[in-house]
């Protein structure tokens, strides 16, 4: 498994708001800024549509991180769709970390469509601090959870012969 | 048309290398074999550029070929090339929203080293559009009417240009300006540089055409102070300040202004940067337009106490223009397209105080040494010292006053080495003073302006290179008694020279307006992160903005000189024409809707939606989206506790699975 | 109100004439000062010189101890100020700074997380106490002082934590609530020669020349300082200095606690004024009069 | 040999309360006892595993299961259950989402032992002794079941043909299942047999929810007197209806109690306590993230909240350990 050899590297999904964050990013490709490339994005119209399934999805599916992109507070282009976002954030960063999740794993940024540099550094502060904690890998520890059912399932599905129903 | 089918997408793959854009970092070549082999790709490619007129037919070419349902494109961001292979699938045969970019180029190639991990995230990227686009449906495109009418946010000259532009066209225009007079800047000037042609033969002409033009209904001493709607549709409320002044019974005879119960006048000018006094009662200059007088609240004393005699409105008699009872007024239009020329505001030389503006008298801001050599200015033109006669014998122009200073501004304000050297120019004219310019770089990078500044040299004038320490009055020998003290490292001569001199000029830069945050917030565009109104593009799109039928012009987009403001004008008018001409404009199709069968009618989207779409159908005691008012932001979507809300082409099941794919290994 | 108190070397030597005025005038105002125990050097700026590391530890523990104090920290003199502040700004901005620090302060059983204030007394008199407090208290007015306010660079540059970098006018102010008339300096925050005037004399020296004689020519009679190193370099060397210039150049120079201390009506020999080189005529006025 | 469809219920991590809900059918109980023949049923009758495995594969119609899987014995006799059985049916929040039990899985089984055998403040152990899987005495060896690693839903364990929710289920919906089974009328597999709509459809009180409510604090229940017309969530309490899966007539909003989620989420919804998490948070007021996070402290516990019945379907199936 590739989590578990030396050259692993922290994955991060990051959902990006399309006016402020995206923009921001593009920004930062047209200035050639270099950073991490440990970072996937996924192009939303508005952090207020990130629904906080998808955060749990994406570690649930492997990410060892995920970074929520969205506009300044009052600088929403859909008015206030960021509120939104800092609200659920809110909760959903405690509840991770009641769920075990190192908070390092999980940032909210208000990153406005000029601010390349800033993407550039949050994303490599991030993939740093990730890569300090080490993987995350939900998939590998499901498995690992799972192991332990081979046996009976082996057992009772395959270790007796079937019975064939009676025709009476 | 090839429609999609539920059971077994067909998708085409295209990995662009944009010349060596993308190929010079992924190996796209093998971004295309691998992606071959994701479910359901039919055809998978790479090509050297996808947005030309082959790349394009190519995709074309393999819709009607391989009967392809489903297109991904790899190339650049969506937010410049979405369109163009939207087009591309919809020529051939597919719908246009078949089909799903990925940004390999800004987001990738662009900002990592060339090696394994980019390409992988090529790979990651391309993998997750591959098992989103499968979700993807075909949706019909909308469109919008666009409204004829136009406003105009600002009076200056990049407003008025704009403003004639569209009017000459044949266009309604709404001019708004927040000063009593259109004009700007540029009126208060003198000369302009290089050609040294005078700014009010130039620009008094077009100042009056505005005023006249039937096209163009001007509102000065105005403000907006609500935007609604959308691109086509955007409904504006102008707040008209009251002038104490019926417009259309003024005929700026000034006898107003003559009779008034001040003798003299009293109070800073502001046309003249304070170097003179005005009345409570005045016309700002005398080619305002509108060329009527207005009524200042701050220091009317019947506005303030309503006890004066009154005299103003004697002296106008049966024209009865004063009209003391005037209240501010709301003016609600209908426009299509916005453009704001809103400007810059000086930089406040206060803020460096080592350079003694406000502390030694003879220290002034270009601006004003603007009004000094005009003139129609506060000395009719005559140079002179604070004392208002002494004709200063030096003069030391500090240049970037507020400009590339880590400590102020960063940005070079452009216009201020040029301006210097006219203004050094129109100094040595007019008093045969010995004239230094402390500069950084010279930056002459305009039509005629390099031959300007060799110009000055051969005039004599003093060229110190050195970013002036301070401007001080402390003295170390006889000859700088009474004078001030310019300190610099001559950085060319390598040692710290002081210069006495009798004036000195602070070429104060260009800075946003105090309150464009409010302003680009009020119109739902972007700024950068000096206050400067963000263009959608820096190259391609320079006036237009994040928001659809709202275009920027002049120097609230940054820094920028007469020509340049008049030209990017001149754009900003042809884009709102060119989305009149249109009639109509193409709007995302993102919009949300609700299946009513699985919604409960728990009303926790209805205020989520800030544009007022979502409401409850009371009989049926579900939600309803109205699909017309709804922008696509999908924070109902995220919202919705049963999941009921759906979203064109950023529905659940899309972006789950772009979530799943890109982190498929 | 009480704050923790960091004299620093110079307070207790050749500055002593600073806290002799600050103690009793603070005191006057009702602040009381508990002297931080067991400070030790606050770093200054030659030890940053030969050690940086060293120098943050030195700074650090000073801080440290105040911490654990919870009261905000003054510092009178303009080194140490300068010195806990910066230590205090690299610490919570360098991390390798703030490895070192901790590490070594847990070798005795110290932390410093970082929250203590430190303040310079200016800083206290203007916004915590207040001019009209200030003005309440004062009973002999500095009637015909001319005062040139000299704020040299360390406390307000590079950490404008309370007054303008360029153009301060704390002491501007406080002086003119003593009844005083304050000339205009356009040198206030000129450099004094600093530890030149010990290496290179003869360009320190130059460097104290220019700051005397703008003094004297704005017409000032007194030149007031907030630094212990200022005070000395501007006091000790004024006989070389007229000598060197052909010039005679005669400026008493005094800390301002001295100067509020003689509005407040202390006596002369209890705020340390016989400790000036150059003597200050404590009734201007009269002077003036003839 | 009786005719009549054979059914099976068993019981596994559970509470016992779903047994009884079968008795809560009532005189209607008559009518499913005379239409089945009721083959395994161990709580109520005797019956022992061997009789299950002598049992033809496929020859149970119908099984309901209840109570999650977190033992050995549990999960073989889910594999049995499912071998014997043509539909197996999860029934209640626990077989269904793992249920209460599920909540265990923020902990790991360690921590779990740990504290039952030697932390609890009322257990005595000086040895530290702790259960064994293998027993012999008088040369007579036991095998006894052993504690899974988390806590498992039915369905991440075997295969599940329907889900019947509700912690316990009504007796309206287990009537309705059977009948289902009866008639052969069954939805497409995998469905939960409950609409496909959440509890604020058949809530009374939804027309009293204004639309706007922006709560600046959340409350507990024991905290205020709830008015009972009025909509909960509007009164403060953190009501989990709109995001919960309807079918229950809103019996606890009924009782004047918030509904805290049993019957599960919605088909459109992966994970149930996201969801909740993304509803709960949009009613919130504030723009300041103090003014935010100050309202939001009003939900003490949002994994106990939001995941009551469902932590072991989480996404995340517990606490990342």
């Amino acid at each position: 498994m590739e989590t578990k050899s030396n050259n692993w590297e922290p994955r991060i999904v990051a959902f990006f708001c399309n006016w402020c964050t995206y923009t921001a990013a593009d920004l930062a490709g047209v200035s050639r800024m270099k950073y991490a490339p440990n970072i996937r994005v996924i192009r939303l119209m508005c952090s207020g549509r990130l629904d906080p399934q998808y955060v749990m999805m994406a570690f649930a599916k492997g990410a060892d991180g995920v970074l929520i992109g969205g506009c300044h507070p009052g600088d929403c282009h859909y008015v206030e769709g960021n509120y939104k976002t800092l609200r659920r954030v809110t909760l959903l960063e405690r509840m991770l970390h009641d769920l075990g999740l190192e908070k390092e794993r999980f940032r909210l940024e208000w990153i406005s469509a000029s601010e390349g540099d800033k993407v550039k550094k949050v994303v490599n502060e991030m993939v740093e601090q990730v890569r300090a904690l080490g993987p995350l890998d939900m998939p590998g520890r499901f498995a690992d959870w799972d192991k332990e059912m081979e046996e009976l399932e082996a057992h009772v599905n395959h270790s007796q012969k079937e019975i064939p129903a009676h025709v009476h | 048309m090839n429609e999609p089918t539920k059971t077994q997408p067909r998708i085409g793959v295209y990995i662009c290398h944009c010349g060596t854009n993308i190929a010079g970092v992924v190996d796209c070549k093998a971004v295309a074999e691998t992606a071959a082999q994701y479910p359901n790709v039919v055809v998978s490619r790479d090509y050297k550029y996808m947005c030309s007129d082959p790349g394009q037919a190519l995709i074309q070419q393999d819709i009607k070929e391989h009967k392809l349902d489903r297109i991904v494109v790899s190339s650049c961001s969506p937010l410049l090339h979405e369109h163009t292979f939207r087009g591309a699938c919809e020529k051939g045969g597919l719908n246009p929203y078949c089909f799903q970019m990925v940004n390999i180029r800004e987001h990738d190639s662009w900002v990592h080293e060339k090696g394994a991990a980019a390409t992988d995230k090529a790979k990651d990227l391309t993998r997750a559009a591959v098992s989103r686009v499968a979700h993807h449906k075909p949706l019909e495109t909308k469109t919008t009417p666009i409204h004829p009418d136009v406003m105009i946010v600002g009076g200056g000259i990049a407003g008025i240009q704009a403003a004639l532009t569209l009017a000459n066209a044949g266009q309604h225009v709404y001019l708004v300006e927040r000063e009593p007079t259109i004009g700007g800047y540029m009126a208060k000037f003198d000369k302009t540089f290089p050609t040294l042609d005078c700014a009010a033969c130039i620009l008094t002409p077009k100042m009056s055409a505005v005023g006249a033009h039937p096209n163009i209904t001007l509102w000065t001493y105005s403000e907006v102070a609500k935007v609604d709607g959308f691109v086509g549709n955007y409904k504006v409320v102008v707040k008209r300040k009251p002038r104490y002044i019926i417009e259309d019974l003024c005929v700026g005879c000034n006898e107003c202004v003559t009779a008034c119960v001040f003798k003299e006048g009293k109070f800073e000018d502001e046309f003249n940067m304070g170097l003179s006094k005005r009345k409570p009662v005045y016309m700002p200059f005398p080619q305002a337009t509108p060329p009527i007088v207005l009524i200042d609240p701050e220091t009317c004393i019947n506005v303030k106490t309503g006890k004066c005699k009154k005299t103003c409105v004697e002296a106008c008699g049966d024209r009865q223009a004063i009209d003391f009872t005037q209240k501010a007024e709301m003016k609600e239009v209908q426009v299509g397209t916005i453009i704001l020329a809103t400007g810059f505001q000086p930089f406040d030389a206060k803020r460096i105080p080592q350079y003694g503006y406000g502390i030694y008298p003879n220290v002034y801001t270009s601006l004003e040494i603007e009004r000094l050599v005009n003139a129609s200015g506060p000395t009719e033109g005559h140079v002179v010292l604070r004392d208002g006669k002494t004709k200063p014998k030096s003069v030391g122009i500090v240049h970037c006053v507020g400009s590339r200073d880590n400590k102020t501004h960063r940005w070079c304000s452009r216009v201020c080495c040029m301006y210097s050297m006219k203004l050094a120019h129109l100094i040595k004219h007019h008093t045969d003073a010995e004239v230094f310019n402390f500069y950084i770089d010279i930056r002459a990078p305009g039509k005629g302006y390099e031959e300007f500044y060799e110009k000055l040299q051969e005039e004599g004038v003093h060229f110190i290179r050195g970013r002036v320490a301070e401007v001080t009055d402390w003295q170390m020998s006889k000859e700088e008694e009474g004078k001030l003290v310019i300190r610099v490292e001559d950085t060319l001569a390598g040692f710290v020279r002081r210069i006495p001199v009798d004036m000195v000029v602070l070429a104060v830069g260009l800075e946003p307006h105090a309150d464009s945050q409010d302003v680009r917030r009020q119109f739902n565009i972007s700024c950068s992160t000096e206050g400067w109104f963000l263009e959608r593009h820096p190259k391609l799109a320079p006036v237009n903005t994040f928001t659809d039928g709202i275009f920027i012009a002049g120097a609230c987009q940054g820094p920028k000189d007469i020509p340049d403001t008049v030209a990017q004008a001149g754009a900003a008018a042809a884009e709102a024409l060119s989305l009149i001409k249109a009639g109509s404009i193409e709007l995302e199709p993102n919009t949300a809707f609700v299946v009513a069968e699985e919604c409960s009618g728990c009303k926790t989207c209805i205020p989520m939606c800030p544009y007022t779409a979502i409401s409850r159908d009371d009989v049926k005691k579900v939600a309803v989206i109205n699909e017309a008012l709804c922008k696509g932001c999908g924070t109902c979507v995220a919202a919705c506790p049963s999941g009921a809300i759906k979203q064109n082409l950023f529905d659940d099941d899309e972006i789950t699975s772009e979530i799943e794919a890109i982190l498929a290994k | 109100m009480k704050f923790s108190y960091f004299p620093g070397c110079s307070l207790k030597g050749s500055g002593r004439a600073y806290e002799e005025s600050l103690l009793p005038v603070l005191s006057a105002l009702g602040v009381e000062l508990e002297e931080l125990d067991d400070w030790n050097c606050c770093g200054a700026t030659a030890y940053m010189a030969v050690s940086d590391a060293a120098g943050y530890v030195l700074a650090a523990r000073n801080l440290a101890l105040a911490e654990q104090k919870k009261q905000d920290l003054v510092a009178p003199c303009s080194g140490c100020y300068l010195v806990l502040n910066k230590c205090q700004h690299y610490a919570a901005e360098y991390p390798d700074v703030a490895t070192r620090v901790q590490e070594t302060l847990k070798r005795d059983n110290l932390t410093y997380k970082g929250t203590t204030k430190v303040r310079h007394p200016l800083d206290i008199l203007v916004n915590d106490i207040g001019l009209d407090a200030i003005k309440k208290r004062v009973t002999n007015p500095l009637k015909g002082f001319k005062i040139a306010p000299y704020y040299g660079c360390q406390i307000i540059r590079p950490y404008a934590t309370f007054d303008d970098q360029h153009n301060p006018v704390t002491m501007d102010k406080l002086f003119k609530a003593l009844g005083a008339e304050v000339v205009t300096y356009p040198l206030k925050t000129r450099c004094c020669g600093g530890s030149l005037t010990g290496t290179v004399t003869e360009v320190g020296q130059n460097m104290s020349y220019i700051l005397l004689r703008e003094a004297m020519r704005r017409g000032a009679n007194v030149l007031a300082t907030t630094c212990p190193l200022c005070q000395f370099n501007l006091d000790a060397y004024q006989g070389d200095i007229s000598s060197d210039y052909h010039e005679s150049v005669k400026m008493p120079i005094v800390y301002f606690t001295q100067l509020m201390g003689l509005a407040f009506g202390l006596p002369a020999e209890k705020i340390g004024l016989q400790r000036c080189i150059v003597p200050m005529d404590l009734k201007p006025a009269a002077a003036l009069a003839k | 040999m009786s005719t009549k469809p054979k059914i099976g219920f068993y019981w596994c991590a559970s509470c016992g309360g779903c047994e009884e809900s079968v008795v809560d059918l009532a005189e209607d109980v008559l009518m499913v006892v005379g239409a089945v023949d009721i083959v395994f049923w161990p709580c109520a009758m005797d019956f022992k595993k061997a009789d299950v495995e002598a049992m033809p594969d496929k020859s149970i119609v119908a099984t309901l299961l209840n109570g999650a899987i977190r033992s050995s014995e549990q999960e073989e006799m889910a594999h049995l259950l499912r071998r014997k059985s043509q539909v197996l049916i999860a029934y209640g929040s626990c077989a269904h989402t793992g249920g209460v039990p599920g909540l265990a899985n923020q902990f790991t089984r360690e921590q779990i032992m740990k504290y039952v055998y030697e932390d609890a403040p009322t257990m005595v152990n000086d040895k530290k002794t702790r259960p064994q899987t293998h027993f012999k005495e008088d040369g007579r060896e036991t095998e006894l079941p052993q504690l899974r690693n988390v806590v498992r839903a039915l369905d991440q364990v075997v295969d599940v043909d329907y889900y019947i929710p509700g912690c316990p289920p009504t007796p309206k919906l287990l009537k309705d299942a059977v009948l289902a089974l009866l008639s052969g009328k069954l939805p497409p597999k995998g469905s939960v047999l409950a609409p496909n709509i959440a509890v604020c459809q058949q809530c009374k009180r939804n027309d009293s929810k204004p639309q706007d409510i922006s709560l600046t604090e959340f409350k507990r229940p024991h905290q205020i007197i709830a008015d009972p017309e009025k909509c909960l969530l509007a009164q403060g309490l953190p009501c989990l209806g709109p995001a919960t899966r309807g079918g229950c007539d809103a019996v606890c909003i009924q009782g004047n109690m918030p509904c805290t989620g049993c019957f599960g989420p919605v088909d459109n919804v992966h994970d149930h306590g996201a969801k909740i998490l993304s509803y709960l948070a949009s009613t919130a007021a504030g723009k300041e993230q103090k003014d935010i996070t100050k309202t939001l402290a009003g939900i003490p516990d949002p994994v106990g909240t939001f995941y009551r019945y469902g932590l072991a379907k989480c996404v995340l199936r517990g606490k990342v350990s």
